[in-house]
């Protein structure tokens, strides 16, 4: 059997983007994502790497700008306020099309809230909580391996789409420990970074900006992005099935509610129930053609989610037109976690 | 007979979008003089903020990030650790520096980052229409502050440059003008020593322009230009403020 | 002897030259450019001229150019 | 087999290393395991829990509702969470400073273990937490006793490694406690259905 | 006749936010809503009101939550990059649950984009930019009539219900003039501010926190954020229609696409086109039922937004189940917005 | 016998969460202290900022509005101009008011709003677990800085107060300790010194509270205690920086 | 009726102001109105663009595809969008300082007017939009001439009142061009169809 | 003569009180109160307290009260 460390969400993250090669971390302290900027503190100057606690969110997010801006992997992690202080930063990665990646364990809000696990982030995060309109590639994990293993991702697709890139997790996957697997960075084939600044010596002059006023330029930039958004929704999706072929419940959640939601799926199959699991992995592009093709036979969904209802309406964008989609949400908070047994509740009552 | 006075090599031979007596040409020429000097264009990257000089791009022949208003100094910080070998400069307006940018300019220089920042100061935002910015002077009448700019509502115009010479980490602060030939050298040399310091990786270097921004001051090219040698450097001072070589 | 040359098209009239020049050898004249701006003149009959680079040096656009 | 234990304390009594010695012991077994830990919002002598799930399969997860054994260490433990566990299942409480008498789930099997009087018996205050752990153990069957050894090295740092014997020695003297069969503060040991 | 005045929309809002009572402005400059600013500087000292031009957009939202915290009315404004960098402090002002308007005069995106009309900023509007899940209540005038009275609009709404308010606009609402008529503000009951920071008194102390760490309580404080949502979708809905009785192919658009499109239809109603224009003026609440009602005859519907397709999703969960939505999307920046020509090939190309 | 120590009016009777040791507990008494002595409780609006010192309302039995992190001296601007008869109070921490929310701090000092600033600086962030803050000292190891704080890669330790006394709108500026009899005894001087300056419209003032945070600093309340008198003390000196009436 | 003119030119030509006196004639007459302008990123000397629409009705639009009537103060204007103009349309140009040997629309009515001459002419070289202002007047039948003097009182500020005179002036002076029958530099004026 | 009197559970046992008195009358004793405290004691048969507040003014939970 495989050496397994024990380690939180958060390392894991940690240990997958310096075995994707991030040698570069900007962050600001925030609950519940402390062991992040802790660990890289502690790891990065022995790898040579670059550690810096930044004076706020939004200057650590800048500095990842920049740090990306040379080509190098650079990385930020915080929590929902302080992902919300770097909306205006990330339309502009967007817009400059910058790889980079941006951690978000959740909290629950809105304001400060809490420091527990919430989803109340899915639309931020999907839907472009900076202005323009623009799109961010977002993985859910809901386990600590997944951890580890879709920053490795996020890294990747990130310089091959040229996009920032989010891991959107929460308190549960962030401070839960699991065993972990370690494994090599695969060895994905990476487009050369043409457009990295590098100080011009005997080629052209390189520019990173987002700023266009010549005429039909920034169309012609917010249609290319559209394109790569559309080439995103048609090669990356992911997204995980469980017991979906014999279900006339489909249930759906994604990161920690789906770990909640699939025990109590197996709970719900025991009583003989004939419910499944579908477990979206991408959020931005959401797996819309696996609802569609779940929903072609089971004509009832039960969405679950730690909020009062956002991937709802993805999801419902995406079943097929006489499907039929329920919402069970528990938003945010000290005490608010749903059980298992909860929902199994939930389910039987969709059941019956 | 020689050519005794050229366009600088890291500056397109291109028109700019400045207007008439802006000040912003002039610094650009300079920045781009101090470059060509120690020989740095190859191995610049410029870090452009928001403001009139957002086109940085357009004009220095030299690569170059935007960043969004007022983190110039964050980007530059990104930029610089991520790649210590390059040379490093960013240039920035007094609304961009001095009022929205105020943490990233204080921490970037209370760190000691090895970059040297160009903050030009023209007593207003120009590029949005001549509002009130934190250097604008008492009683200065703008677009924002139509009935002058108050000691009591406003508080008093931000003297940056000794603000930041109270920060450890700066190895070099100084307030130039580029109004009359006597400035003109002086901010010729000052922004020289600034570039070296970075190359001398002595740590965060600065310097002040005083600059005209006629449009918005409603003023004459020349009328604007006198205005730096008269109100604007009665208020800020001309000087090094501080240089670690001294010490 | 020293000369300068003012790039007409570059020129935007700011009229800064004018009054650096120590010998006062540039004016703006009536004369409109293409972007509509009244542009400056070296006075061509100038033997004065000490290639002193001053009116370069205070030129925001680079229009000028300075021999000796 | 599916086994879950919910631990809650103070802040500084232990819970959460006990939950991780718990889960590392687990993975010596080769089985898997998730730990979640939370916290109240103070620094220092609030409130501290975890949850730990040990299975051969699929964790899922890893937020139990009802969890099948539960650690008290502390009265307001036992007074907020006492009511969650499971029917059938087990109730380990830190009878050297909670108080039980209010405490009335006849059907679930409660255990009343001396801890920190265990512990300051052992001469060490702080390993009361691992007392709990043994007495888990033998009464869950979730773990063998002696993979504790090994959890031990991992869940320590090294500095600490010189207490690891201390630390058995409270596990076993929890363990006996859990089957009943031990002479240190044997007449507190209640087990009632 | 009334008197007209001849405005400027950015203008047009102040009028009305004066006219509301509002004596409290805070703001920073950005292209293209500085006539805000400017007019509130010259016109707030003459009405003993108070204008703050603050060091950030971050500071001015900060400086209204403190404002509005006492129970004054008050307000700042910004456009794109600028209101991204409020949605923490919106965030924050959602789950306080103060009143108080802010004024999107949106400019072309993502990044700094440029200063062109766009809507691009649908999504952060409406779909809560900030952490947590929240919603605010988002008006989207289409004329400098509008723009007066739905400021005063917003500024009742927001007390009533207490949530943060804005109006949506962009550089074409901002800075076109049109004829306004004012009219003094209506005289709505509005409820007494209970809750109004004043200093204590006699009274009992009063907290303005969204910090809720007691069991459940952040929980159900988002539930009851949640319900007053489902109150302001129940009752403060507006929109417009024209010609949508006899339509079989609906048009909608919002804001100054509306207007655009308006003339579209009217072009394509006098080729004999059977063609009607549904214009949303809240954009949450979003007016759904009127989708769901006008979609029970027309199955066709049109969508024309300035970006690449965001209210759209809002209009797909809205319509009937058989209806299909088609887009027509002109996102940002300079030389592309959409002429009536355009939009009237659109309405050709879906009606045959 | 007479009781001649009580609780202060505008103190609740409750229990606080703060760790055993830590001087926010001293610091919210000396305050509380200042506005029973003014006679402020029942007009004072209290703006409590992120950090250990959130649950501002909870402890003191007077108006409070919570800011988000760094920005409590915006919001308090907007309390203040908005009422301005209210007593306007901040209580920041150094990773709230030194870090995120330098731009804030510096432009309310700048603006002269007559408000009172209390910053606590525990060289901490405290609440999220004591990583580095702008004010740490130098080799000081905290969970982000496990090698010890270095002026090479973090620059010194910034000295807030004398930062700030470089503004004109700033009418007070003390440091002070609560650690021993005699800083115990200035310490409550200068608070009451700050607010009587705010209620003569005077304004802004500002006081900066050395303090042990013994929990991250992992150290015993009393050698946490102790460091505040020698390590803090020795960097950042105790006294009046800026006093108006003095000038 | 609805009547839609766009107006271009260089900063500081007064392309702007030419169309907001036009709205206020508008207003004068009872009529809606929009009026949008737009520039280019320069301070000073970039592009200065509006958009005006007449109508008794419903405005509908601000934003025109095709104007039916536009007025070129400047070259690039002229080369930019003269294209656009609806056939049939009236487009007027600024011959002062516009070229327009190689604008080729036969489809549209094309009036050269010289307008910078004329105001200097008329003594003040800023009021050559008030020229084509005129000219659009007399072309199009879109407003009366006898509304400017009240447009202008309300366009300009109180302290510029006193230009209104020469305005006035400059507008009758275009307006006549327009009629084909000014006395004023009438030999450049040409009507093309 | 003068005393104090500790509230025992308020005190966290910080033990700042005993390092300030002047006279030394107040230790921490081993009694641990309902937060887990060891808590502090005022010596009952100190007759040389001067009632001085010091303890008063350290304590950073408020929980001691001087009577003089
Ligand atoms: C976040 C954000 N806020 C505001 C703006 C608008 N804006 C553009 S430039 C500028 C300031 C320009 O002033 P300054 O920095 O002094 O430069 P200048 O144009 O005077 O050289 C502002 C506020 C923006 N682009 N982004
Ligand atoms: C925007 C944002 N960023 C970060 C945090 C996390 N956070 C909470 S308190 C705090 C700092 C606490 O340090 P300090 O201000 O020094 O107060 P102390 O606890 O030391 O008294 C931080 C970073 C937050 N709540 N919001
Ligand atoms: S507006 Fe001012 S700063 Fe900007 S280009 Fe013109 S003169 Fe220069
Ligand atoms: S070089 Fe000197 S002397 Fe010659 S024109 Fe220029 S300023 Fe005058
Ligand atoms: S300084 Fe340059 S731009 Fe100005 S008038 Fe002289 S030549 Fe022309
Ligand atoms: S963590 Fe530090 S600052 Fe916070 S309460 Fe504990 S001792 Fe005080
Ligand atoms: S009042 Fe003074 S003397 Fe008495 S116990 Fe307290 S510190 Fe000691
Ligand atoms: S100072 Fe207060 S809390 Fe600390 S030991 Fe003394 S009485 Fe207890
Ligand atoms: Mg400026
Ligand atoms: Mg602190």
């Amino acid at each position: 059997m495989e050496k397994r460390l024990f380690v939180r969400g958060n390392e894991a993250v940690c240990l997958g983007a310096i075995e994707a090669g991030c040698r570069h971390y900007f962050g600001y302290p925030i609950t519940p994502q402390n062991d992040i900027p802790e660990f890289m503190s502690r790891e990065l100057p022995r790898i040579d790497g670059v550690f810096i606690q930044a004076e706020s969110e939004i200057a650590a997010i800048n500095m990842v700008m920049g740090a990306a801006a040379t080509g190098n992997r650079a990385m930020t992690s915080s929590s929902s306020p302080g992902i919300s202080l770097k909306m205006e930063a990330i339309s502009f990665m967007a817009c400059m099309e910058l790889p980079c990646l941006i951690v978000n364990i959740s909290r629950s809000g809105p304001g400060l809230g809490g420091i527990d696990a919430s989803q109340g982030d899915y639309f931020q995060a999907v839907k472009a909580g900076g202005h323009g309109g623009y799109h961010i590639l977002v993985l859910a994990p809901s386990s600590i391996q997944e951890m580890y293993d879709l920053t490795m991702l996020a890294f990747d697709l990130s310089e091959i789409y040229r996009i920032p890139a989010m891991i959107l997790g929460d308190a549960v996957v962030g401070q839960m420990k699991e065993p972990l697997i370690p494994h090599p960075r695969p060895d994905t084939e990476l487009p050369e970074k043409t457009w990295a600044l590098r100080g011009k010596g005997d080629g052209e002059q390189r520019i990173i900006k987002s700023l266009y006023l010549g005429d039909g330029e920034l169309e012609a930039q917010n249609w290319k992005l559209h394109s790569k958004y559309q080439a995103l929704k048609d090669n990356e999706t992911r997204w995980e099935e469980f017991e979906t072929a014999t279900a006339s419940l489909l249930v759906t959640a994604f990161g920690s509610a789906a770990r909640i939601a699939k025990t109590a799926v197996m709970m719900a199959r025991e009583e003989g129930l004939k419910v499944g699991l579908l477990r979206p992995i991408t959020l931005f592009p959401f797996p819309a053609e696996a609802y569609a093709a779940a929903t072609q036979q089971c004509k009832k969904v039960l969405d679950i989610e730690l909020n009062t209802g956002q991937m709802l309406e993805d999801v419902k964008l995406s079943v097929t037109r006489d499907t039929d989609v329920f919402f069970y949400g528990r938003p945010s908070g000290t005490g608010s976690l749903p059980t298992p047994e909860e929902l199994l509740e939930q389910i039987r009552r969709h059941c019956s | 007979m020689q050519q005794v006075f050229k366009r600088p090599l890291s500056l397109k031979d291109v028109q700019t979008h400045f207007c008439p007596g802006c000040h912003h040409g002039t610094v650009h020429r300079m920045v781009a003089k101090a470059l060509d000097e120690y020989d740095l264009q190859k191995r610049t990257i410029g870090v452009a903020s928001i403001g009139c000089s957002v086109f940085l791009y357009s004009y220095f022949d030299i690569d170059v990030i935007e960043s969004p208003h007022g983190r110039a100094p964050a980007v530059a910080t990104g930029v610089k650790r991520a790649k210590p070998d390059s040379f490093v400069f960013t240039y920035q307006g007094d609304g961009d520096l001095a009022a929205i940018g105020t943490g990233e300019i204080i921490h970037a220089a209370n760190r000691g980052e090895n970059i040297s920042v160009i903050f030009v100061n023209n007593t207003t935002y120009g590029m949005t229409g001549g509002q009130m910015a934190p250097t604008t002077l008492l009683g200065q009448r703008t677009s924002t502050s139509p009935y002058g700019r108050s000691l009591e509502n406003e508080g008093a115009p931000i003297r940056v440059t000794e603000l930041l010479t109270n920060l450890e980490g700066v190895s070099f602060a100084a307030r130039v003008a580029v109004n009359n030939a006597k400035n003109l050298m002086d901010a010729k040399k000052q922004i020289k020593k600034a570039f070296r310091y970075q190359v001398e990786k002595k740590g965060f270097s600065f310097v002040e322009v005083l600059a005209a921004c006629p449009t918005n001051w409603g003023m004459t090219p020349i009328k604007a230009n006198e205005r730096v040698g008269t109100e604007l450097s009665d208020y800020f001072k001309l000087g090094v403020f501080k240089n670690v070589a001294n010490l | 002897m020293a000369r300068i040359e003012i790039d007409e098209q570059r020129c935007k009239g700011c009229g800064l030259c004018t009054i650096i020049c120590p010998k006062q050898l540039i004016i703006l004249c009536s004369k409109v450019n293409n972007l509509g701006y009244t542009v400056a003149v070296f006075d061509p009959s100038a033997i004065n001229c000490t290639g002193c680079t001053l009116c370069a040096e205070i030129c925001p656009d680079v229009a000028i150019k300075v021999f000796k | 087999m599916r086994y879950d234990l919910f631990i809650s304390g103070f802040g500084g009594q232990g819970a959460l290393l006990a939950g991780t010695v718990l889960s590392y012991a687990a993975i010596v077994e080769g089985k898997n395991v998730s730990y979640l830990p939370s916290y109240g919002p103070e620094k220092r002598g609030g409130a501290a829990m975890c949850t730990v799930v040990i299975t051969d399969g699929d964790v899922g997860s890893p937020v139990i509702g009802k969890p099948s054994a539960a650690i008290f260490l502390n009265q307001i433990s036992l007074d907020k969470y006492g009511s969650k566990i499971k029917p059938g299942g087990i109730c380990i409480i830190n009878s050297s400073l909670v108080d039980s008498t209010a405490f009335n789930r006849p059907d679930v099997e409660t255990i009343l273990v001396p801890m920190n009087d265990i512990a300051m018996q052992l001469g060490d205050p702080r390993i009361a937490n691992m007392v709990a752990l043994g007495a888990y153990a033998s009464k869950s069957g979730a773990i063998e006793i002696t993979s504790f050894e090994a959890a031990l090295k991992e869940a320590l740092p090294e500095r600490n490694h010189k207490f690891i014997p201390a630390n058995i020695l409270a596990i076993e003297a929890g363990f006996k406690l859990g089957r009943g069969s031990s002479s240190l503060a044997a007449p507190e040991v209640i087990a009632q259905n």
